[in-house]
Parts: structure tokens; sequence; C-alpha cells
């Protein structure tokens, strides 16, 4: 049961290296990996709801020389979410790449994506982390830049140099916790770290990278052209996955390592950022001529409501109170991460098939692929928050953390932000409705369309209904 | 070499280093801070030899300053004449002569936000130097180094570096030949290999008959002394990259990459494709991953680091080259 | 597996689950499509039928789902919602008859009666919501799948009138979703029980109950037409006959109202209510409302856009009955929610009638529309005679009690100047129409008169409802004091509110 | 707490914020990557010094190990750039 | 008294390498400038390592030095040689 761990890590990696020595199995291989992966992430889960906290030491070493692959509810979770994103977004790429000559170059440098954010959830190192990070990040622009044109190179290139940036400010974090506790694995340093100088420094220089890499409000710059020009299954899981994996860190450091040092004034810093974050993101959704750009910015968006959660958790006090708004961050988190990528599947498809994505004349295709609508539909009703999606509980314990900290601006905040999401949502849906001529059957590329509806569906009904064992997951971890 | 001579030196290493990084950072033109770029990494490479670290200054020298460095001359011989401004990209226009901020609109606003950026750094590096000898002046038990040198013993290889490296954080090395892959996967997927160079004349080939194979020679000797000497998997893997380089230099066609694809597919790959196998064997053998046998140490990890080597100067030539190799009989790699 | 547990939870999916099927129909499979419907409303009307033997003998039905720690979905069949389940399910039958006759060869179809499902099963899962989690839950449910219905038609203005809606309801929605959370974070999961639980709150936290309830009641009354927010109603009328007559006398306008029920009674507990003051300002409100509505439909040529504003008069009759204090002006409050529901249903089906089969939709072209079709005119006669409140139709049951009510109540003094009034307006834009479609000359030639092989008048799918609607409102009127009545109901739950 | 320490620790932090400092404000993109080099061997400059141990004494191997592995990564990612910029002046000479 | 004769081998060693470094700065053109690099610099290095070998006193290291001092030997004069060649190319199609 223990090796599900290494697997994780080491299946990616082998298909990888298999893609480019045999492209012409390619996408056999992809596919039967993305379902072992899955199985085993599902398997995870199991173990870590039923045996808690998993731990690996890799090499046979004690942790502190060694490195420790460590699974808790919440990597447990956002592995499984990352694993049906990656999936469904295998089997839309199959379809979508089927003629281009980019496929061969597609697959290894996808599922090193994959190992790296396999690795970066379970690795329980500092180093470790910085390594996953920077493979994360290459793997990422590589992937990007195989839009190929002027804009997808430049908006690649910003986003490289953007990464690198954030993950040498990390490495300089990194390098200080070392010489001020000579340790680099997590779970000693969350025993040994206290509060001083070198904690904060530290802290902040982290903070800094990793928020450069998720893309919060002043730091957002580089998001809207990278993952508006990147190819759909690319742009899917930028945004639904890397720029979670590097906020799962941030969580990981605000809420687990360094929580005692965090003051509630520090926490404010990135609660104000993300009410920024919300209104602005949603704000230039609103305005945004362009389907992924109006994604794009969408997550922008998002991200702010995450990190609105920071103050308050900070505030409240460890208590049922504290573990329901912990649970509420987690399913707005993994509800985020399967409906954006929906959305990026379905504005894929409307892509591909009309030539554009431009919202203004979208009503043509709009009408002529009900499915497509359909996914957009219901991603774009757990964007809003609206009931059946899990964003519903999400939003809902933001706001009864709101209350019982008795922080009233952020219910302003997401009271305007839902508003202007539900504003940009349904003003891509009206083009839903028209004259157009309608098609007999509902479905009409089936190995596109299915994806993208079973991902959002997962996000408005599965976590909207069936969102309660997070919240059992996340008492083994935090 | 008592104390002062030892102070003397390491002031003049500390302002030689101080004044090449601002001049590299601070020069207008490209080309300038390219060559002062690997100059300044030379002098790197001294720091490195004072502070005991001989591993690292190796890598320096090989990677840091020489392969970093043929990259970077590489990229700026293709450059534009005037500066390559990311201005001029984003705003698609095309940004009057950037080459020495004339004009007064952007000298304002810029010596402003220089200037405000300058103190903000110099700050930044106080608050971080006074942190730093905080952290270093708390007596910090350096556990972890006494465990390193205690399991030295069974970890297969005497020199401790290449033992935290392909033993105790064999998992970091792992991942870190992965992103060596990443990034020569990137390249191919982002262009073709780049026009060759003029046939040498009569000297150069003279230097390059023996000096390639010397450099051959050496990579393999610093394969094999990685065990128990400053060496190792990436110090041999630059070395033979040097070769690479010298003979793609030369105008030479056949710089030893093999010709077909399948088999450049197999070199890239070995590297990383090895680690993992070895590391899964032993998930076989029912130990944990990457654990090996201590009697085995030792030659497992030699043929891993022979992998490694072909692998990082396999991907450091073909990042030379600057994209897919273009062979005769089949068009793309 | 008892089955207690699961019938609320069946009665919803009953409509969800044909619903979901129908959406991924083959468009042009129309048989396959008139069965699920028809078997899901039968079926639902099967196992409402055995909820309310079974509630009338206190049996209790109660599905309960934990959606999070400390959040619960809970279906639970009291005697209000049992009430406004059977409204909703007969009278969602009949409009899946008329919506088969009405959209015969129009396109979407698998899209719309998807949605119309959807609609009827938020409306119901609303009316048996146990806690307040639940209501909200089904109140925007309901509001997205009544957006596609209203923009069914794909025309500018059925787009910017859905537009319009969306705003609204919307709005509405996130207001009442905050209120909820507030409240929730005060007094924990809130059930709703008959008399409310807030009154045993410490008294440092009226204030804040006091804004829930300005928030909750706002975004009800958005959906409920309460006058400043009532402006979508009117807009809404672009939607096909169908949608407006289900969900504007039925489904959207009646969960506003049922939501100010539930609030005012089983969350707050109206003595606790009037002791805040609150709830003497709903009733101007309500009162405000009743008149206004009048008025605007006076000048309206265009007959449903007049139906729409006498809709937004009638439904304040509702608030104006919740906010008398006293067991009989509640009762006239909550059967008017029934009688209103069966009379407006019947305006708009004959409305669409003459839409479809004469091509009229202004009133001015009403003349001597009694002799071309007498059945669908009679119909009309009677709903309009209801709403003016003349017996023996349902109307006057209702008005009767909020008079007596508001006697017993002391409240008098403003409340029956504003009956009376209102009464008076209606009859003032009904009887009009009466008198033109009987008695006046028919123009020489209808707008685009539909040349029907039926025997009757018009198809009679479109015929046969709204005569059926027309005698249960007499019979609901004539038939108030039996058992089973609506009226019956009405007091039985007023009797377990008041517990006397 | 060696002389060394606070030289090479403070010309670390210096090289690494004057590396921060370029990379902000320099806005030729070839000179970026060097400022992030720089800035990268200014943190390496600090590990280093932080496993100095005295000139008798041997030094902590581990951070030696982390900056071999920061070097491979920063050439890998200067190579992915380089070629990134080669390309882009590519496909903007000829559109 | 051996390390008399090294401290004055390293001295004259280094005193060639400042004549290179002046000449770099003064001598007007370019292949003027290469001759002082290339000659006066080798000269120094190699009187710089064999001060070095005497004051070590060990063979192999000697060797080393003499190894080192080989290879750059052969290095600066090729790329002095090509930088010559390369601006020799230059100015005459200029």
């Amino acid at each position: 049961m223990i090796d599900t761990l290494i697997w994780l890590v080491a299946l990616p990696l082998a298909s990888a290296l298999a893609t480019q020595l045999l492209p012409r199995y390619a996408t056999a291989i992809v596919i039967s990996t993305a379902i072992a992966t899955s199985i085993n992430a599902a398997a995870l889960l199991y173990a870590v709801a039923t045996h808690g906290v998993m731990l690996y030491q890799i090499g046979g070493w004690t942790a502190g020389l060694g490195i420790a692959l460590r699974a808790d509810g919440l990597s447990a979770l956002l592995l499984m979410m990352a694993a049906i994103v990656l999936l469904a977004s295998s089997i839309y790429a199959s379809a979508y790449f089927n003629d281009n000559p980019l496929r061969r170059r597609f697959w290894p440098l996808w599922l090193l994506l994959w190992c790296s954010l396999n690795a970066l959830l379970l690795s329980g190192d500092l180093f470790n982390l910085y390594v996953t990070l920077e493979l994360l990040g290459l793997s990422a622009v590589a992937l990007a830049s195989l839009g190929g044109k002027t804009a997808a190179l430049q908006a690649a290139l910003r986003y490289l140099l953007v990464g690198l940036l954030g993950s040498m400010l990390f490495l300089a974090g990194v390098t200080l916790i070392y010489a001020g506790y000579g340790t680099l694995d997590l779970a000693t340093l969350s025993r040994v770290v206290a509060a001083g100088p070198i904690a904060w420094s530290a802290l902040a220089l982290m903070t800094v990278g990793l928020l450069l890499k998720t893309a919060l409000f002043p730091l957002h710059f580089w998001l809207p052209p990278a993952h508006g020009s990147a190819p759909a299954p690319v742009s899917a899981v930028l945004s639904a996955l890397v720029v979670k994996a590097t906020f799962y860190l941030v969580m990981r450091l605000w809420l687990d390592i360094f929580s005692e040092v965090v003051t509630p004034q520090a926490a404010s810093i990135p609660g104000v950022l993300g009410a920024a974050a919300v209104l602005w993101g949603s704000w230039q959704a609103l305005r945004a001529e362009r389907l992924k750009l109006l994604a794009a910015y969408s997550t922008v968006a998002q991200l702010g409501y995450l990190f609105l959660f920071f103050p308050l958790l900070q505030a409240l006090p460890a208590g049922a109170a504290r573990d329901a708004a912990m649970g509420g961050l987690v399913i707005l988190a993994l509800t985020h991460g399967l409906a954006k990528s929906g959305l990026f599947l379905a504005i894929g498809i409307i892509q591909q098939r009309s030539g554009h994505d431009t919202i203004r004349d979208l009503d043509g295709t709009a009408q002529r692929l009900p499915a497509t609508t359909f996914a957009i539909a219901l991603s774009g009703i757990a964007l809003i928050g609206l009931p059946p999606s899990g964003a519903f509980l999400g939003k809902w314990h933001l706001l009864a953390a709101a209350f019982s900290a008795g922080q009233w601006l952020w219910v302003v905040v997401i009271m305007i932000g839902t508003l202007l999401a539900a504003a940009y949502t349904f003003r891509v849906l009206g083009h839903a409705f028209g004259q157009q001529p309608y098609p007999r059957h509902p479905v009409t590329i089936a190995a596109e369309e299915w994806p993208a509806l079973i991902l959002s569906a997962f996000a408005t009904i599965g976590l909207g209904l069936a969102g309660a064992p997070v919240w059992q997951l996340l008492k083994v971890s935090l | 070499m008592n104390a002062t001579n030892m102070l003397f030196l390491d002031i003049l290493l500390v302002i030689a280093l101080l004044s090449l990084a601002w001049a590299t950072l601070t020069a207008t033109d490209a080309r300038r801070s390219v060559i002062l770029f690997i100059a300044f990494g030379l002098v790197l490479t001294l720091a490195w030899a004072r502070l005991l670290a001989p591993d690292v200054a190796l890598a320096e020298a090989a990677i840091g300053a020489g392969l970093s460095g043929a990259l970077l001359l590489a990229a700026v011989q293709h450059h534009p004449r005037r500066a390559l401004s990311s201005e001029r990209q984003n705003t698609g226009k095309l940004a009057n002569e950037k080459q020495n901020d004339s004009n007064p609109a952007d000298l304002k606003s810029s010596v402003a936000i220089r200037w405000t950026l300058t103190l903000f750094c110099i700050a930044l590096a106080f608050v971080l130097i006074w942190a730093l000898l905080q952290a270093l002046s708390s007596e910090t038990s350096d556990t972890l180094a006494q465990s390193v040198s205690a399991n030295l013993a069974n970890s297969g290889v005497s020199n401790p570096v290449t033992a935290v490296l392909l033993n105790f954080r064999a998992y970091d090395t792992l991942l870190e030949l992965a992103v060596l892959l990443t990034a020569v996967l990137g390249i191919f997927a982002l262009s073709e290999q780049r026009t060759g160079y003029l046939p040498a004349g009569p000297v150069f080939n003279g230097l390059v008959s023996w000096l390639v194979p010397a450099l051959i020679l050496m990579a393999g000797y610093l394969l094999w002394v990685g065990a128990h000497a400053p060496g190792g998997a990436f110090q041999a893997g630059a070395t033979l990259a040097a070769a690479g380089v010298i003979l793609r230099l030369a105008g030479k066609r056949n710089i030893g990459l093999p010709v077909s694809k399948s088999y450049l597919n197999i070199i890239l790959v070995i590297g990383s494709g090895l680690f993992l196998l070895v590391g899964l064997t032993m998930l076989a053998l029912g130990r944990p991953f990457l654990d090996y046998p201590p009697a085995m140490a030792g030659y497992l990890i030699l043929l891993i680091e022979t992998a490694a080597m072909i692998s990082i100067a396999a991907t450091l030539i073909l990042a030379f080259l600057g994209g897919r190799p273009r062979n005769r009989e089949d068009r793309s790699c | 597996m008892n089955f207690d547990t699961w019938l609320p939870l069946f009665v919803v999916l009953s409509s969800l689950l044909p619903g979901l099927v129908m959406f991924f129909l083959d468009e042009g499979s129309h048989r396959l499509r008139t069965v699920l419907n028809m078997s899901g409303a039968l079926l639902k009307l099967l196992l409402v039928g055995v909820i309310t033997w079974g509630v009338f003998h206190q049996h209790i039905y109660e599905t309960r789902w934990t959606l999070a720690p400390g959040l619960e979905l809970v279906l639970h069949a009291d005697t209000l919602s049992v009430l406004f389940v059977i409204l909703s399910t007969v009278l969602w039958l009949v409009t899946t008859v008329y919506a088969i006759g009405y959209l015969e060869k129009s396109p979407h179809r698998s899209r719309f009666f998807g949605f119309f499902s959807v609609c009827v099963s938020a409306t119901v899962g609303l009316a048996l919501a146990g806690n307040l989690l639940t209501f909200v839950l089904f109140y925007e449910l309901l509001t997205l799948a009544t957006y596609p219905l209203v923009a069914h038609r794909g025309t500018p203005e059925a787009l910017r009138g859905a537009r319009i809606y969306l705003a609204y309801t919307l709005t509405g929605g996130v207001l009442l979703f905050t209120g909820t959370v507030w409240l929730h974070s005060i007094a924990g999961s809130i059930a709703f029980v008959e008399g409310g639980t807030l009154n045993q709150l410490h008294a440092d936290y009226h204030p804040q109950l006091k804004v829930i309830f300005l928030l909750m009641i706002t975004g009800l009354g958005v959906k409920a037409a309460l006058v400043p927010l009532h402006g979508w109603l009117p807009q809404a009328m672009v939607a096909p006959a169908p949608v407006s007559a289900l969900l504007h006398a039925v489904a959207v306008v009646k969960a506003g109202a049922f939501g100010i029920i539930r609030v005012v009674y089983d969350v707050y507990g109206v003595e606790f209510t009037h002791e805040l003051g609150l709830l003497t300002g709903l009733g101007i409100i309500a009162a405000i409302t009743i008149i206004y509505g009048s008025v605007k439909a006076l000048s309206q040529d265009n007959l449903k856009k007049r139906l729409a504003y006498s809709t937004v008069s009638q439904v304040s009759y509702i608030a104006l009955g919740i906010t008398i204090l006293g067991p009989i002006g509640t009762i006239g409050g909550i059967v008017h929610l029934v009688h209103q529901g069966v009379m407006k249903i019947t305006l708009f089906f004959t409305a669409g009638n003459y839409a479809e089969t004469l091509g009229i939709h202004k009133v001015s072209e009403m003349d001597g529309v009694g002799q071309r079709m007498p059945a669908t005119t009679l119909a009309f006669s009677i709903g309009a005679l209801g709403m003016i409140g003349i017996p023996p139709v349902a109307g006057y049951v209702s008005k009767w009690y909020l008079a007596l009510g508001s006697l017993e109540a002391g409240m008098a003094w403003w409340v029956m100047p504003v009956l009376v009034t209102s009464s008076l307006l209606n009859a003032a834009y009904f009887l009009p129409i009466l008198y033109r479609a009987w008695f006046k000359q028919p123009a020489t030639k209808w707008p685009s008169e539909k040349i029907l092989p039926a025997r009757f008048e018009t198809q009679a799918a479109l015929l046969w409802p709204p005569l059926i609607t027309a005698v249960l409102a007499i019979a609901a009127g004539m038939f108030a004091a039996s058992p089973y009545s609506p009226l019956e109901w009405a007091s039985l739950i007023t009797r377990r509110e008041y517990g006397l | 707490m060696l002389t060394a320490h606070w030289l090479y620790g403070l010309s670390g932090c210096l090289i690494m914020t004057f590396g921060l400092r370029a990379v902000l404000l320099n806005d030729s993109l070839l000179q970026r990557i060097i400022a992030l080099n720089v800035m990268g061997t200014g943190v390496f400059m600090i590990l280093i010094t932080i496993a100095y141990r005295g000139p008798d004494a041997a030094p902590d191997p581990i951070p030696h190990a982390l900056v071999l592995t920061g070097i491979v990564v920063a050439v890998s990612a200067t190579a992915l750039a380089l070629t990134l910029i080669r390309r882009l002046t590519e496909e903007q000479d000829n559109d | 008294m051996i390390e008399v004769i090294a401290a004055t081998l390293m001295l004259s060693g280094l005193i060639f390498f400042l004549c290179g470094s002046i000449g770099l700065l003064r001598l007007p053109d370019l292949y003027s400038r290469l001759h002082a690099l290339t000659k006066a610099d080798n000269l120094g290095l190699g009187l710089l390592l064999a001060g070095l070998a005497l004051y070590q006193r060990d063979l192999l290291f000697a060797l080393k030095l003499i190894l080192i001092w080989l290879a750059v030997l052969a290095a600066s004069s090729a790329s002095a040689y090509l930088i010559a060649q390369y601006s020799r190319r230059q100015d005459t199609d200029r």
C-alpha cells in the first residue's frame, strides 16, 4: 500500500520517457498511464482516509538526511483532483492534436508536467520543492509556447522569466531556512521554527516568490496572455493545476509550518491582495473580448477568493469553525480546478470549430454545439458559486468564517465578486439562445465534449452534493 | 597561509566579484554583459575554491561560466545590433534606440525608478545579511553534516558531495535530470538547429585534434574520480559537452551525436531512464525506492553517473546547437 | 430503507430525472418526450397524494443528506409545504399538456422540456425544504432553471427580458444567501419549526436580526415582486405562454411569497417579528404593491402585460395576509396562495389561446372574441370574476378571510380600504375586457387566424387545460368547507403555526 | 562566526539583490536572463558560505550538493530561455 | 634557499603579467595588443608555475603544473591566431 506514493511520481516520469522513445504508441501510453495514475491517486485517497498521514522515506534514510514523500488529506485531495483533470484533458488532447505535427512534442512534456505536479504535492523537503517548482515551470512554459505564434511565444517568455524569478526568491528563502534551522525537512521544520528575523525574512522571500508564480493580484500580469494564447488542454491544466500547486505551497507554509510565525497584520496582506484580485479580475473578465482571456482573468479572481481565507483562518481559534473554514477553502480550490479546466476545454472546442473565440460573434458556434455550451454553463455555475456547485459550499464557509471572525469587509467583496462573476458568465451564455439552426443530437464531437462535460459536471454536481468527505479527510492533515 | 593573508585574498576576491557583477548588470550592450558574465563566472570559480567547495568550483567553471557562456555567446552572435528590449515586443512598436536610455521621458522616470529600486535592493541586502548572520551565530547544530559523515561509510562512495547527490538526496538528482530533459524537449519543440560554422583553418584544426581527445579523457577521469574526490557526472558531462561545442565551432559535421533519431532519443533519455530503472528495481527487491544495497552501492552509483554524463553532455550540446538537429536523410527529429 | 425517509426525495426526483434524460434526447423523438413528461407528472401526483394523506395523519416524512459538517440538505414534508407541492404538481400536469400542444412545431423542445422539469423539481424541492440552507439551494436552482425558459424564443426582446430577469433574481439570490449565512453564523443551523426558533436568542442580537430580516425579505421580495423589485415580471412576459403561465402564476412568484411565509412564520416566528416591529413595515410595502400593481394594470393595452401587473398586486395579498397578526388573516393569506395560482393560470392559458389561435395580443383586438372562441372566453371570465372577488369563484374566499382577519387584529382601518380599492381596480381593468369580448361585434378579420382541423375552436390540448383550471377555481370557491379543500388545509396549517 | 562568513555572505546578498534589481530594471531580454543567472549565483554564494566551517574543518557537503543541482537547473532554464528568445525574434522578423 | 629562488621566479612571472596588462591598455591596435597578451602572459605563467613547482617540491604536482602550462600555451596561441585571422578578414573586405 505504501508504494502508491512513489508510483505517483515514477509512473508519469517513466511514461514520459517511453513516449519520447516510442512516438508511435504515444497516445496509448498516455491514456493507460492516465488511468493507472488516477486509480493510484484514488487508492492513496482511500489509504489516507483510513490510515492517516502516509510517509515514505526515499532511499531509506531518516527524514533529516534523505527526502521524505508525505501525503496528508490536503495533498491527497489535490492529487485526486489533478488526476481527474489530467485524465480528462489527456483524452481531450488526443482528439485536439490528432492531425497536428506538434503531437510528438506534446506528450512527453505533458507527462513531465504531471510528474512534477505529483512530486510537488507529495514532497516533504524544501529544496526538493524548489526542484519540482522548476520542473513544473519549465514544462509549463514549453507547453505554453507550443502555440507557436508571436503572442504565445511572448507570453511564454514572460511566464518563464516570472517563473525563474519566483523560483530564485523561493530558493533564497530556503537558503535562509537552512542557515537558521539546519534542516530542510518540512516535518522537523514545523516543530523547530520560531518567530524571529530568520523565519520572517525567509517566509517573506518564499511567499513573494510563490505569489509571483500563483499570480496574486499585483503580480498577475503574466497570467492572462500566457493562459490566453496557450493551446486549450494546456491552458486548462495551467489555470486549474499549475497555479493551484503553487497556491498549495503558500497554504502549506502559512497555515501549517509557519502558522505560529504569522501575525494577524501579516495575514491581512494576502487578504487585501485577494480582495483586490477578486474585484480586478472579475472586472477585467467582464471587459475581456476573447473567451480565453475571460477565463484567464476569472482564474485571477478565483485565486483572490482563496487568499481571502488567510486572514480569517489566522483570526479563528483552532476548533470546529476553523476546520469548517479550512474545508471551505479546499473545496473552493477543488471546484475551481475542475470547473476552470472544463471551461477551457469547452472554449478550445469553440475555438477549433469556429477559428476564433471572440465573445461578440459567438452566436453561430454556441448554438451549433449545445453540449459545449452546456459544459460552459455548468462550469459558469461553479465559478459564480451557485447552489448545486462545490463553490456554493466554499463561499458559504468563507462568508460564515468572515461573520464569525467579525471581518465585515470581506463580505462586501464576496457579494460584489459573485455578482460580477454572474455578469461575465451570463454575458457568454446569453449567446446560447438564438434562432440559429439546431443540430439533431446535442453531443456533436464526443471525444472532446464529454471530457469537458464530465469535468464541469463533477465540479457542479459531484463536489456540490458529495462534498462531505473533504472535511473528514482534512481532519487527517492540518 | 596565515589568517591575514587569507583576509587580504578574500577582500580582493570580494571586490573583484562585486565590481564584475555590477559591470555585468549595468552594461548597456548585450555583448559586453555576456563577456563580463563569463569573466564573473571564472572569478566565482576562484571564490568557490577559496571556500573549500572544489566540486562546485569544477561545476561552476564547466557549466556556469563555460557552457552558459557558450550558450550566451551563441545567442548574442545572432543578436540584432540594437538591444533586444522587451518593450519592443509587447508594445509591438519599434522602440527608438534603447541603447543608452537617451530620450528624456524615459530617463526621468527611469532615474527615479532606478534610485528607488537600488535603495530597496541595498536595504533588502542588509536585512538578509542581518538575518543570515543571526542564523549563523546561533549555534545551529549542523546535525545534517554529522549524519552525512556518519552514513558515508555505507553510501558506496567516499566523496561526501557525491554521496549526498547520488545516494542521500538521489531523488533530487533524478528530478534535476528530468528538468534537463524538459529543457531539451522544449528546445526541440521550439526550433530547428542553427546554421553551422565555417570549417576551421589549420591552426584551429590542430588545436582541436589534440584538445578534444584530451577533453574526452578528462571527462572519463572526472566521472571515475567522482567517487572519492571532487568530480562526478555533472562536471564530466559538461566537459564532454565542451568537446562537442569545440567540434561544432570547428565546423565539423559529425560532433559525436548519433545521426538517427531513435538513437538520439535513447541517449537523451538514458540519464533519467537508467536512474529510474535502478530505483524501481530496488522497489522490486522489496527495498524502498532508490535504496541501494550497501555492497553494490558504489557500482550502481557509477552506472547511474555514466548514464547521467551521457545525457547531460547530449542535452548541453543540443542546447548549444539551438534546436532539433537537421539530419541529412530525415528532416525533423 | 424505510419508505418514509426517501418519499420526499422521490417527489423531487420524479420530475428531475425525466428532465435530465430529456436534455440528451434527440430533437425528433416527440412521443418518447411526451411519455416521459406525462409519466413524470402522474407519478409525482400519486406520490404527493400519498404524502398528503400521511401528513394529514401526523406522519413524518424526512430525507436528510449532509453536505458538510453542520450543513444538511433536509426535505421535510409538513402541512405548509404539502399545500404548495399539491398546487405546483397539479398545475404542472395541466401546463405540461398545454405546453405539448402549444409548442407543436417550434424548435429546441428537448431543451425546453428539460429545463421545464428542472424548474418544477426546484419548486417542489423549495416547497419541501426542511431548513433555510435547502430552501436557498433550491431557490437559486429555480433562478437557473427559469432563465433559459424566459430566453427560449431567442428573439432580442426575449434575451433582453431574460437578462433583466437574471439581474434582479441573482442580486436577490446573493442578498438572501448572505442573510442566511449571517443568520447561520449567529444561530447555527436553522430548521423550519412551526412558531419559529429565533425568539430564544439573546437580546443584543436583535439589531443584527433586523438587518438579516431586511436582507432576506429583499432577496425573497424580488421573486415575490414587491414594488421596488417587481421590474422583471412585466419584462418576462416575452416568454412563451406555458412558461409565463406556470412561472408567473405558480413557480417563481409563489416561491417568493412562500419564502416570506417560511421566514416570518417558521424562522422568526410571527409574534417575534411583530415584536421586532418588522411586520407592519412588510404590510405597508404589500399594500403599496397591491395598489400600484392594479393601477399599472389599468394602463396596459398588451393583455399579458396587464395580467402580469395583476399578478404583482395579487401576490402581495399573500404578503398582506402574512402581516395580519391573527389566525384568520393568515388563513386568508395562505389560501390565496392556492386560489390566485389557479385563477391566474386560467387567465394565462386563455391569453395563450387567443395569441396562438387568433394572433390576439392586445386588449383592443379582443372585440367579439366570445363568439369566435366561447369556451376559452368563458374560462377567461371565470378567472377574471374570481380575481375581482365575486363568488362563487375562489377569489372571494381569500378576500373575505383577509378582511375578517384585519377586523379581528384591529388593523382594519388601513387594510379594509386597500382591499376595497384594489377590488374596484380589479373590476376596472377586467370588466371592460369581458364586455368587449362578449358584447361587441368581432372585427372583420382576426390578426392571424390559424385554420385548425380540431372540432372545437382550437386544439384540444390548448382548450381543455383552461377549462379544467376554471372548474378547479369554482370548486375551490364552492366547496371551501369540504375537508380536503384548500381553505380547510390552510386553517389546519394556521392551527399548527399558532399552536392552537 | 568567521570573518569569511560575513564577507562572502554580504557579497552573496549584494550580488543577489543587484541581480534582482537588474531583472526588474533591465528591458533587454538577454540581459534579464544574465541578471537572473547572476542572482542565482548570489544565492549559491550564500549557500556555500553557510557550508564553510573555517579553513581547516571540512565544510558541510549538503549545500554543495544543492548548489550543484542549482547550477544545472539554472543552465537548463537559460538554454530554454535563449532558444525561446531566438524563436521569438525569428517569428517577429517575418510577421 | 629554495624558497628564495622560488620567490624570485614567481616575482619575475608577475612582472611579465604586469607588462602584458600594461601592453593591453597602452598599445594602439588589436594586433600589437595580441602580441603583448599572448607572449608576456604565457611567459609570466611559465615562470610563476616553475616557482610554484619549486616551492612545493612534489614531482607529481610539478607535472600537473606543466600540463596546465602546455594547455594554456596551446589555447592562447590558437585563439590569438583566430582573433587575428578574423580581424584581418574583416579589414580586407571592408
